[in-house]
């Protein structure tokens, strides 16, 4: 039996990689061009992150809740980083800072903590373990897609400081002009927002960087026998994903650069003549506010399933995995994914329904909207199917999985809303919106990541995470989730509008301030959870059970090599004879997983011989 | 009973989902009061289509989902079901979706095209006033009573801010302005919701089918008192609506002698007329 | 067993916050932590009584006539000659009438040929206590002659009406900025004038201006006793009738400020006191 | 072990949601204040507290002689818990000749004061008769006898009210239910409810900008090009009253905070209910008079204890000191009597009817011989509007350009050219083209504004210029027909 799974007399092997490459310290865990060292880099720098986007959070809740009260932490900290002391003010913040707060929350857990934690970490780490290739196609290219993130993390956080007292980006993190165009305009549209933009910049490099070493990677160093369709869901995932960040993000970076050039050159392309800001003097120019709209929600738009996408893959495989059965319907899977992305590009302007932007351009959105939702449809039901008839056994991974699954449904229904252009005209920017995306982003795409941490952890560091933390981590963050964001979808119907500092001045919102105390409420406890998630992490490193090379039993070539694999990754170059979701095969009996390196049968499994694939590719339907 | 938990609890949440839905309205968690115009009375009706459909679909799904979960769990043969899929269910569910995701769709349109395409307006939709939008107010321009609303200033205009009167019972629009940067036209009651984008002039329509108060907020992000921007559109019959106009008139050509000076109360009767 | 630590700590959250709740009231718009309480307070209860001695009012024995102070205010050294605040003929304003037939001279320091200084303030902060004294018939008048403001020091009684005038061809106006009275910034047409007043007495010179004419500029001391003087061009003053007693005046001048805080003086009855002080440049910045 | 972990994580975490730090919102010295010596400035800002209290405790001075509102009633029973109170007949009456005091309902932690029937009847008698000021003597007398103990009377503080039942429940001072040693028949009264209502909508609505201490130097305002009110002057810039007098009446404050400032941030506050404008509106008038209080403290100390004075003295520090002790122990006493009586006066002059500006002749009709004689005077000689408007109105006169003298300081220069006003800030004139008028658009509006000036500013008062007959509405129709100028033909 052990002769047929080389996880079984791998640890000797394990020993002696150590032993090999020498190198230093500096180039083996801050300059590494390692994958997994930056993975594990861009994970940890992720994880710091969230823990910084959450505390705003916090005070944006704590602000909405009890409005102008003495805020809690988050005033004294930003008292401490030099940014605004509301000493006079006995700690109550000003209405500008909270527009700070929540665009900095926005704009640091999307493009710090979303993008990088999936594409950046998981990315990096899995794409050369999954394909068999020892490492990602440029490694240097690698290292420095991670090194670009810290300029960018420097310009979120100078952009605190800058421009003196409490000057911070209070445009949102859509910084639409006239707001952002104009250093007038708003507390913060001054340096601070010349620096936010500078970041953004430096976060499209770094993924850009990213996007196309995955390309060339996936495209180039699969291993012997790993045709396209025996690759992992993620796999296909994180490929599907480079290609739309490929072609999306230039054209936010080059919106980006034209806001720059207009705040800082005096180009003219976004403002308008005529306008009257700050009472100050008319504008001149012919620019053109909704041009910005365009360009940013073109990248942006895409840019929601950059931040999906990999997590559906993730989950794919996980879930299979948990659930001892193969994927249901891989093939598609992987077409509903690619479909996902091609209309991704074309569904931006359901951002812009009210904008005043020509009313047929809103149906035709519309449409290509509505279409969207099929594969999403597609896939949720496919995962429902691989669960159909498996042998379910909870643990954190299976939570976390079902959670996404759950959640995700939530997320896609509540778009339909929003997609629909008349009922759209009265949920634009209120909070249902803000409930939507929560859903997604987080509900789904972090509950993802979660599993993900805790299923690949193994192969990280070669440790379990603890069971219990991290049920109890699931179970406190699933609990505060929901109970932050399902009753956003409530406040949105009753008209609560996005952004704003002071609801409670409106008549007939007076009434919704318990509930929006009971959301906050439940937002503390989600954020005091995700310190048993960093906690339940940091002790693991070194307290963790100790782990095999395939703790879950799993298929993938990752469980081939060594935990955690040493520099090359694989002692022995892997040849895969079929793909990564033979759970449960009859092919071989007394256990229910069959790795895709394990040659069964020499007249049945040829190498990559296409002709053969119709037997044991697992997108034929038996 | 132990291995049930989760099942239960993923069973559970969604209950709780649908019973807070369900509860909603009668905690005042609903809506602003019933649609006031009768396009926010179609919108409804589509939101409340789509949300029968919605709530089908999450039911089902959680069904099957907490259905899945609880077989799982007590799967007791020594392996899970062999199976890669079954195209015919594929097939099923992308072609079911896509049917009811078309028909909303193309159910929408012509709500969508009444709201906004300019030639699909209501008959005999008037101007009232040119609203400008800036930071963090309305102000309002409304033409001389009998005159016709111009494009541009007029000696005899009159001017207040963010309280709009219009009368109710038939379609007027309004020219909408911003002055700074983009704001957006919120009447929740209304249901209406328009940007009032820089540099451009957009009519927006809507019909107050009932007199009364109804709030006018902004629902763009425009600087750091977007919240500060409330203002109130005041619905009244023609007659009312034209006693405004020269009240607003008189108050505008007061030249200290000719009428009792007006005292703060007395201007407020504009703001603050029937706010208990 | 996990779920009851779960079931422990999801309360201890909830009770967290919840007492964050009940230290501040719910209700928006509170602002501060502590409830706002309008409490009452009485008048102010100060130590002391009226009439000890104090460092500016002085010390009054109110024995025989009244004396007399006469004093010079010297300059010590030879004056710098200032230039002109507006040469003949560039005007910004009005060149038609200000500055048409000569230099509008800087008044900022006026010296005499015998070395005097003019427009120096002399007077006492308050009134020495339990002396009465009437206020005086009339007032001086301020005129505006050639953009020029005529007199340049203006010592005023509080209370009473004074004239500006304006004998230009050109409106001007006058705009005061004192201390504890109220501005005022009143526009006078050619050859019109007008009647205003100040209620409380300053404890100091101000200045005063023509928004129109920014360069025309004097200043005003309002006092509500006679104890006060300025000094003429040959910066000479005089402060008749006043009780005997030791004094502190003040002396002030536009440029050097605050000359003395509290320059010591004694009167004896029925005599004519005499003083002489001397301020060098740098006592005026120069 | 893993318990004991989650445990220790979760209380590390508990910081994020720590409550409330109990800082309070505070007043804060003024510049001038910040330049005394210390002994000076400490004796200023105890006077300032004593006399004015702090945001979350304000204090009703008896020596500032303003009316800021009163309810009264009577005991009609006591109980029935600890600390509560029954009102007779109607429950509380408003004792005050204030407008904006009636149905404030936010008593919750104000002043009441409980004393036997004898000493308060002849109070209530003439508190409700006309005349404000009579009617808040009397009280104010009252109130300091209240407050130095006197006579049978006690003070609590309000925790509710509810007038439906006119159950009043008050606590002590230290917050729990008081031991009333009331009676039956006993006078209630409760002190400045419009004070305390108005504090806290300031520190909603108005705060961020204009600041806690009214100082215009809010968190907010530093990114205004047009910078909002300091009030600590007292000067407020469009008023309706005459050009000497200096202050705004109560009817002027409520229609800027109505209306809004159009050209400036000041926002329309136009959906706030009256009462609420109104204690707004009380306010801001109290904060201006702390403001002036200060500032006359100042004039009065900075000449021989501001820091370089006391710098430049010969006498060793303690004399200096001792010196002002004396001084102070002197003076202090009048002088902040005669500050408090300046103040009230200058507030009650403006609120006088004979003191707003009424043209003696009704609107010149806007013909186009009135608007040209108008443009005459505009651009003549008499009043040279010109000079700072600019010949067709466009603010952009000679003067805008050719000055840069601050005003009130002779010889200092401002680097930047241009007119400045009392606050030190560059004042454009207004631009007439646009048809943007900050103080009303009304033709009165603009009168006033021709007639006694713009307060603060350059603009000054031509009342006593164009004082022949329908001048000054040549003028005003003048400029309301500017922005119209070259449309006039396609009208």
């Amino acid at each position: 039996m052990s002769t047929l799974n080389p996880a079984a007399d791998a640890s000797a092997h394990a020993h002696d990689d150590h032993g090999h490459h020498e190198i230093g310290f500096v180039s083996k865990y801050i300059f590494s061009t390692d994958h997994k060292m930056i993975g594990i880099q861009f994970l940890f720098t992720t994880l710091l992150m969230l823990i910084v986007g959450g505390s705003l959070a916090l005070g944006v809740r704590f602000q909405l809740a009890w409005p102008w009260r003495a805020m809690p932490v988050v005033s004294q900290v930003a008292e401490l980083a030099g940014g605004p002391t509301f000493v006079a003010e006995g700690g109550q913040i000003s209405p500008e800072f909270y527009t700070m707060l929540f665009t900095m929350h926005a704009s640091v857990m999307i493009f710090l903590v979303i993008i990088p934690i999936l594409a950046g970490a998981f990315g990096n780490f899995l794409i050369p373990l999954m394909i068999g290739a020892d490492d990602m196609a440029f490694p240097v290219l690698n290292m420095l897609s991670y090194w670009f993130m810290w300029p960018a993390i420097v310009c979120f956080g100078l952009s605190f400081t800058v421009g003196g007292l409490n000057a911070a980006p209070a445009q949102g993190w859509t910084s639409y002009p006239v707001l952002s165009a104009i250093v007038d305009s708003a507390p913060g549209a001054g340096d601070a927002q010349t620096w936010w933009l500078m970041g953004l910049t430096f976060v499209g490099v770094s993924s850009m960087m990213g996007s196309v070493n995955y390309m060339t990677t996936i495209i180039n160093m699969r291993a012997p026998g790993m045709t396209l369709f025996r690759m992992p869901l993620t796999i296909w995932s994180m490929f599907i994903t480079a290609i739309l960040q490929a072609f999306a993000l230039p054209v936010l970076t080059a919106a980006g650069f034209m806001l720059l050039t207009e705040r800082t050159l005096g180009f003219n392309f976004f403002v308008p003549g005529g306008l009257i800001v700050n009472n100050g003097d008319p504008t001149v120019g012919g620019g053109q506010p909704l041009l910005w709209q365009h360009l940013f929600w073109f990248y942006s738009h895409p840019a929601v399933y950059i931040m999906l996408l990999p997590a559906m893959g993730m989950v794919s495989d996980m879930l299979a995995c948990v659930v001892r059965k193969p994927i249901f319907g891989y093939k598609p899977m992987v077409y509903s994914m690619a479909a996902i992305a091609g209309l991704g590009f074309i569904v931006w302007g359901h951002h812009m329904f009210t904008s005043g932007m020509n009313p047929a351009l809103g149906m035709t959105f519309m449409i290509s909207t509505m279409m969207i939702a099929l594969p999403s449809a597609v896939k949720v039901f496919n995962w429902i199917g691989t669960i159909w008839g498996g042998k379910v056994t909870f643990n954190t991974v299976t939570l976390n999985c079902v959670a996404f699954v759950s959640m995700f449904i939530v997320g896609g229904l509540s778009g339909i809303f929003m997609a629909a252009v008349p009922v759209d005209i009265y949920f634009h920017d209120t909070y249902f919106i803000v409930a939507h995306f929560h859903y997604v982003l987080f509900g789904a795409t972090l509950f993802g990541c979660f599993g993900a941490i805790q299923f690949w952890f193994p192969k990280m560091w070669g440790r379990m995470m603890s069971e219990r933390l991290g049920r109890l981590h699931f179970f406190l963050t699933f609990i505060g989730f929901n109970g932050t964001f399902f009753p956003m979808h409530l406040l949105g119907i009753a008209g609560f509008p996005r952004r704003y500092a002071d609801p409670y001045i409106h008549p007939y919102m007076e009434h919704l301030m318990p509930m929006n105390q009971f959301i906050t409420i439940c937002a503390v406890i989600m954020g005091v959870a995700q310190f048993l998630l960093i906690g339940n992490f940091v002790l693991s490193i070194f307290y963790g059970k100790k782990a095999g090379r395939n703790p879950w039993n799993a298929n993938g070539l990752e469980w081939t090599a060594p935990s955690p694999p040493g520099h090359g990754n694989f002692d022995i170059l892997p040849v895969v004879y079929r793909g990564p979701y033979e759970y449960s095969s009859p092919l071989v009996d007394g256990r229910d997983y069959l790795m895709q390196t394990e040659r069964l049968n020499p007249a049945a499994e040829a190498v990559d011989n296409p002709a053969d694939d119709a037997t044991t590719d697992p997108g034929s339907d038996s | 009973m132990v291995n049930k938990f989760w099942p239960i609890f993923f069973m559970f949440w969604p209950i709780l989902a649908i019973v807070s839905f369900v509860i909603a309205p009668g905690m005042d968690w609903w809506f602003p009061g019933p649609a006031m115009s009768p396009l926010g009375e179609q919108i409804d009706n589509l939101f409340y289509l789509i949300l029968v459909i919605v709530a089908v679909t999450f039911v089902g799904t959680h069904v099957a989902l907490g259905y899945v979960l609880w077989r799982g769990v007590d799967n007791k043969d020594q392996k899970a079901w062999f199976s890669h899929g079954s195209h015919n269910l594929e097939i099923l569910w992308s072609i079911a979706p896509a049917g009811i995701l078309m028909f909303i769709s193309l159910y929408q349109l012509d709500v969508w095209m009444e709201f906004r395409v300019k030639t699909h307006f209501p008959e005999g939709t008037t101007p009232v006033a040119e609203v400008t939008a800036r930071q963090f107010e309305w102000r309002i321009r409304y033409p001389a009573p009998g005159k016709k609303l111009m494009t541009t200033p007029q000696s005899d205009d009159l001017y207040t801010v963010n309280d709009l009167h219009v009368p109710f019972g038939r379609p007027v629009s309004i020219r909408l302005r911003s002055m700074d940067v983009q704001h957006a036209f919120f009447l929740p009651e209304l249901r209406v919701k328009q940007d009032a984008v820089p540099g451009a002039v957009i009519p927006v329509w809507f019909e107050a089918s009932k007199p009364g108060e109804y709030d006018l907020t902004c629902a763009e992000l425009c600087g750091w008192g977007h919240y500060k921007m409330r203002g109130r559109v005041f619905a009244e019959n023609e007659s009312g609506f034209e006693q405004y106009l020269e009240t607003l008139q008189a108050e505008q050509n007061f030249d200290g002698v000719t009428q009792p000076e007006h005292t703060g109360a007395q201007i407020a009767e504009y703001g603050i007329e029937d706010s208990q | 067993m996990r779920d009851l630590t779960a079931l422990v700590i999801v309360p201890a959250a909830l009770l967290v916050l919840i007492g964050c709740t009940e230290s501040g009231s719910i209700e928006p718009g509170g602002g501060a932590a502590s409830p706002t309480a309008v409490t009452v307070r009485g008048g102010v209860e100060v130590a002391g009584t009226g009439s000890t001695a104090s460092t500016t009012g002085g010390e009054v024995e109110l024995i025989g006539d009244p004396g007399s102070i006469s004093g010079t205010i010297l300059f010590d050294g030879t004056a710098p000659k200032l230039a002109p605040v507006v040469a003949q003929g560039t005007a910004k304003a009005d060149p038609a009438v200000c500055a048409k037939n000569g230099n509008i001279p800087d008044e900022s320091l006026v010296v005499s040929t015998g070395g005097g200084i003019a427009n120096v303030f002399v007077y006492l902060s308050k009134a020495p206590k339990g002396f009465e004294f009437d206020k005086p018939a009339e007032q001086p008048f301020l005129d505006q002659k050639a953009c020029i403001f005529q007199p340049h020091a203006l010592l005023l009684w509080s209370g009473l009406d004074f004239e500006l005038k304006n004998s230009d061809k050109v409106p001007h106006n006058v705009q005061t900025f004192p201390a504890r009275n109220s501005g005022e910034n009143n526009n006078l047409s050619p050859g019109s004038s007008m009647k205003t007043s100040f209620r409380n007495a300053e404890p100091a010179p101000f200045p005063s201006k023509c928004a129109i004419h920014p360069w025309m500029q004097y200043w005003t001391l309002v006092v509500d006793h006679p104890f006060a003087a300025v000094t003429d061009a040959d910066g000479k003053f005089e402060i008749p009738n006043i009780p005997p007693g030791k004094y502190k005046f003040r002396v002030f001048h536009e440029r050097g400020e605050m000359l003395e805080r509290g320059v010591e003086v004694v009167v004896k009855p029925e005599t004519e006191t005499s003083v002489e002080w001397k301020y060098g440049a740098s006592s005026f910045g120069l | 072990m893993n318990r004991s972990i989650c445990i220790i994580l979760f209380c590390a975490a508990l910081p994020l949601v720590g409550c409330e730090s109990g800082r309070a919102p505070s007043f804060q010295l003024s510049e001038q204040s910040q330049e005394l010596s210390g002994f000076a400035k400490e004796k200023v800002q105890g006077e300032l507290e004593a006399g004015f209290g702090t945001p979350s405790n304000l204090v009703v001075w008896s020596e500032l002689d303003v009316d800021f509102g009163q309810y009264s009633g009577t005991v009609k029973k006591v109980g029935p818990r600890p600390g509560t109170l029954k009102i007779e007949g109607e429950g509380l009456a408003v004792a005050s000749s204030l407008a904006g005091v009636r149905s404030l309902n936010d008593l919750k932690g104000a002043a009441v004061v409980v004393s036997s029937p004898s000493s308060v009847t002849e109070s209530n008698d003439e508190s409700s008769g006309e005349d404000g000021a009579d009617a808040s003597d009397a009280r104010t007398s009252e109130l300091a006898d209240t407050s130095s103990g006197e006579g049978e009377s006690e003070s609590y503080r309000v925790a509710s009210y509810d007038p439906a039942s006119r159950l009043l429940s008050v606590v002590n001072e230290n917050g729990v239910p008081a031991q009333l040693s009331v009676a039956k028949g006993d006078n209630v009264q409760i002190l400045g409810p419009a004070l305390q209502e108005g504090r806290n909508l300031y520190l909603r609505h108005c705060m961020h900008c204009h600041g806690v201490s009214g100082d215009g130097a809010g968190p907010t305002a530093q990114y205004f090009k047009v910078k909002p009110r300091d009030y600590r002057q007292g000067v407020v810039k469009f008023t309706s009253t005459k050009a000497n007098v200096p202050r705004p009446s109560r009817d002027d404050l409520f229609r800027i905070v109505k209306l809004g400032v159009p050209g400036t941030y000041m926002p329309s506050f136009m959906l706030l209910p009256d009462e609420e404008v109104h204690a707004i509106v009380e306010y801001v008038r109290w904060l201006a008079m702390r403001g002036e209080m200060e500032r006359k403290l100042n004039a009065w100390l900075s000449l021989d204890y501001s820091k370089e004075a006391v710098a430049d003295m010969e006498e060793p520090a303690e004399e200096i000191e001792s010196a002002f002790a004396e001084a102070w122990a002197d003076e202090a006493s009048d002088n902040i009597t005669q500050f408090s009586e300046e103040l009230q006066m200058d507030w009650q002059e403006a609120d006088k009817e004979e003191n707003v500006v009424v043209p003696p002749t009704e609107r010149v009709p806007p013909s186009p011989e009135s608007i040209e004689r108008g443009r005459k005077l505009f651009q003549g000689n008499k009043a040279k509007c010109a000079s700072c408007h600019g010949l067709t109105g466009k603010g952009n006169g000679p003067s805008t350009e050719s000055f840069n003298d601050l005003p009130g300081q002779p010889g200092v220069k401002s680097d930047k050219a241009g007119l400045f006003d009392i606050w030190g800030n560059i004042v454009k004139p207004r631009n007439l083209t646009a048809g943007v008028f900050r103080g009303g658009r009304r033709p009165i509006d603009i009168y006033r504004r021709i007639h006694s000036g713009i307060k603060g500013t350059p603009m000054q008062a031509f009342g006593s210029t164009l004082n022949k007959e329908g001048e000054i509405w040549d003028v005003v129709n003048y400029v309301l027909s500017i922005p119209f100028e070259n449309k006039q033909g396609g009208h």
